[in-house]
């Protein structure tokens, strides 16, 4: 499970590098997230441009993630394809988690 | 894996032509390859790329369900086997595995996920058959011979139609 | 542009409660500006983004074929005037202009987009009412005084269920 | 309506730049793409990564590319987001553009 990330002061940008996020990686995603935020500031954007499938292994391990971020930090998701978003929507985690289209429409509004 | 296209009948009870058979070693590293060729080779019926989206999400959840509950106690890569049939705009997919049985040999039922005001109490699973119930037309269970066998079918598979169009 | 929000009661024939009043230049370089005001007061009673999609895609079709059709001779930037209103869950977004009306005093009907074989046939517009008639729950037209005024109604807006979810 | 384009040997991959593709540019869209593709080969993907906003002048425009390119070059939509992947599946686009939820995968399956 391939991540990169890029810090402000204000929020970092985590990036999914890899095309899925299933249970073969789920456990991976998680702790590899973990390690990349561990000194993050308040906001951290989670851009999933590049992943086009996602189970729900994949999605538990987004919400594990946004549960150890808080309270302190805020994860938001952004580039959603269209198949990762309808998961999100089909599961009504589109009520949970804020969801921007591109993530220069994250970082606008959240800069 | 093995893997074959069927083009000829395979006249099992009814009007359903085959599609596709194949198996699959009982271990989440093999479900990546297998939904691959499951995809490929319904595309070859199905032209809309929602549908194949929903129906490989329908196979992830399964065969993960089946390797994290069914074998889990199961050190041999116990195989799962999946036959595809076609029916017109249905297609039937059927999961066979010598796992346990589920729970009161009954599948789990729709879950509500409703709105979570508190996200510290958001649950990390059970997702999984709450997406199965949405996407599918039906379900049926039978256990027999000590093998589970469960039967997912979709509808509107060939048609052009989508999910996100409002019947008007 | 004019933009109010209004919290308090309309009143005017039912339960509807007042959420935005606007009005527009008639113009194509007016019509973006309009859309992100009224998804901007939209998003106060709408949380679900897929269908504060729909209804900005729908104000943007309504509002181009007001400019496009109705006002196509004016030269004068004739305004529009939109008034939202909400119902529980519905809410009514009304159209006025003093432009031309429709032919046969009709809004024209969904247009059947169908599968097209042969991509040097296929149109290169007239989706817009597809469009309108396809995410809308109502539709309703009346000329009054000169003015057209069209009326649009959305269901499902405060609700956190989605169009993608199935009615299990 | 800014775009960018770069060209390899057997394909050329076209960047929509703004957010929105919608009445007030469809013309130009329409104009600028026309003058980007001059020479371009077999197969133009059009990358919609950016946008988060089509109408039916936006979706007009696309189709009136597409039949200008024909029949020497197909144009590939890639990059939908979820609002725009939409758009195209209520009109039935979706069965007659090739979509792809990423350019990363056009590529893998064109090149
Ligand atoms: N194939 C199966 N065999 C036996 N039990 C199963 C099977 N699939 C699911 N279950 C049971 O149903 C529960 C709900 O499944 P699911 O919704 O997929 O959530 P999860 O797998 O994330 O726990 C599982 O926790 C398990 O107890
Ligand atoms: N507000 C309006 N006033 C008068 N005529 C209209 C109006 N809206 C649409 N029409 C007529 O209906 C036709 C279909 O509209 P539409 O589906 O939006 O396609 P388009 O605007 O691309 O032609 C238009 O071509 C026009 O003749």
């Amino acid at each position: 499970m391939r991540l990169s990330a890029e810090t402000e002061e204000l929020l970092q940008v985590v990036t999914v590098l890899d095309d899925r996020i299933d249970a073969a990686v789920a456990l991976e995603f998680k702790e590899n997230v973990r390690q990349i935020t561990e000194t993050a500031p308040a906001t951290v954007i989670l851009d999933l441009s590049a992943v086009v499938f996602i189970d729900s292994s994949g999605l538990g391990a987004i919400v594990a993630t946004m549960k150890h971020l808080a309270p302190q930090r805020t994860l938001v998701l952004a580039g959603l394809t269209a198949p990762v978003d309808r998961v999100f929507r089909l599961t009504r985690m589109d009520s949970v988690f804020s969801l921007y289209p591109t993530l220069s429409h994250a970082l606008e509004d959240l800069s | 894996m093995v893997a074959r296209n069927q083009g000829d009948k395979v006249g099992r009870d009814n009007a359903f032509v085959g599609v596709f058979e194949m198996s699959l070693a009982g271990r989440t590293q093999a479900v990546r390859d297998a939904l691959t060729t499951c995809r490929a080779h319904l595309s070859t019926i199905c032209r809309n790329s929602e549908k194949l989206d929903d129906i490989e999400l329908v196979i992830a959840e399964t065969l993960n369900n089946i390797v994290e509950h069914a074998l889990a106690e199961r050190q041999d890569d116990a195989p799962i086997q999946i036959s595809c049939t076609q029916d017109g705009d249905l297609i039937s997919l059927v999961f066979k595995d010598s796992g346990i049985p589920f729970a009161n040999h009954t599948p789990p039922g729709p879950k509500q996920v409703g709105t979570i005001a508190h996200a510290k109490s958001l649950p990390e699973g059970g997702y999984g058959w709450g997406l199965i119930h949405h996407l599918a037309h039906d379900i049926s269970y039978v256990r027999v011979n000590q093998h589970n066998v469960l039967t997912i079918v979709f509808d509107g598979v060939t048609s052009i139609t989508d999910n996100a169009q409002k019947p008007s």
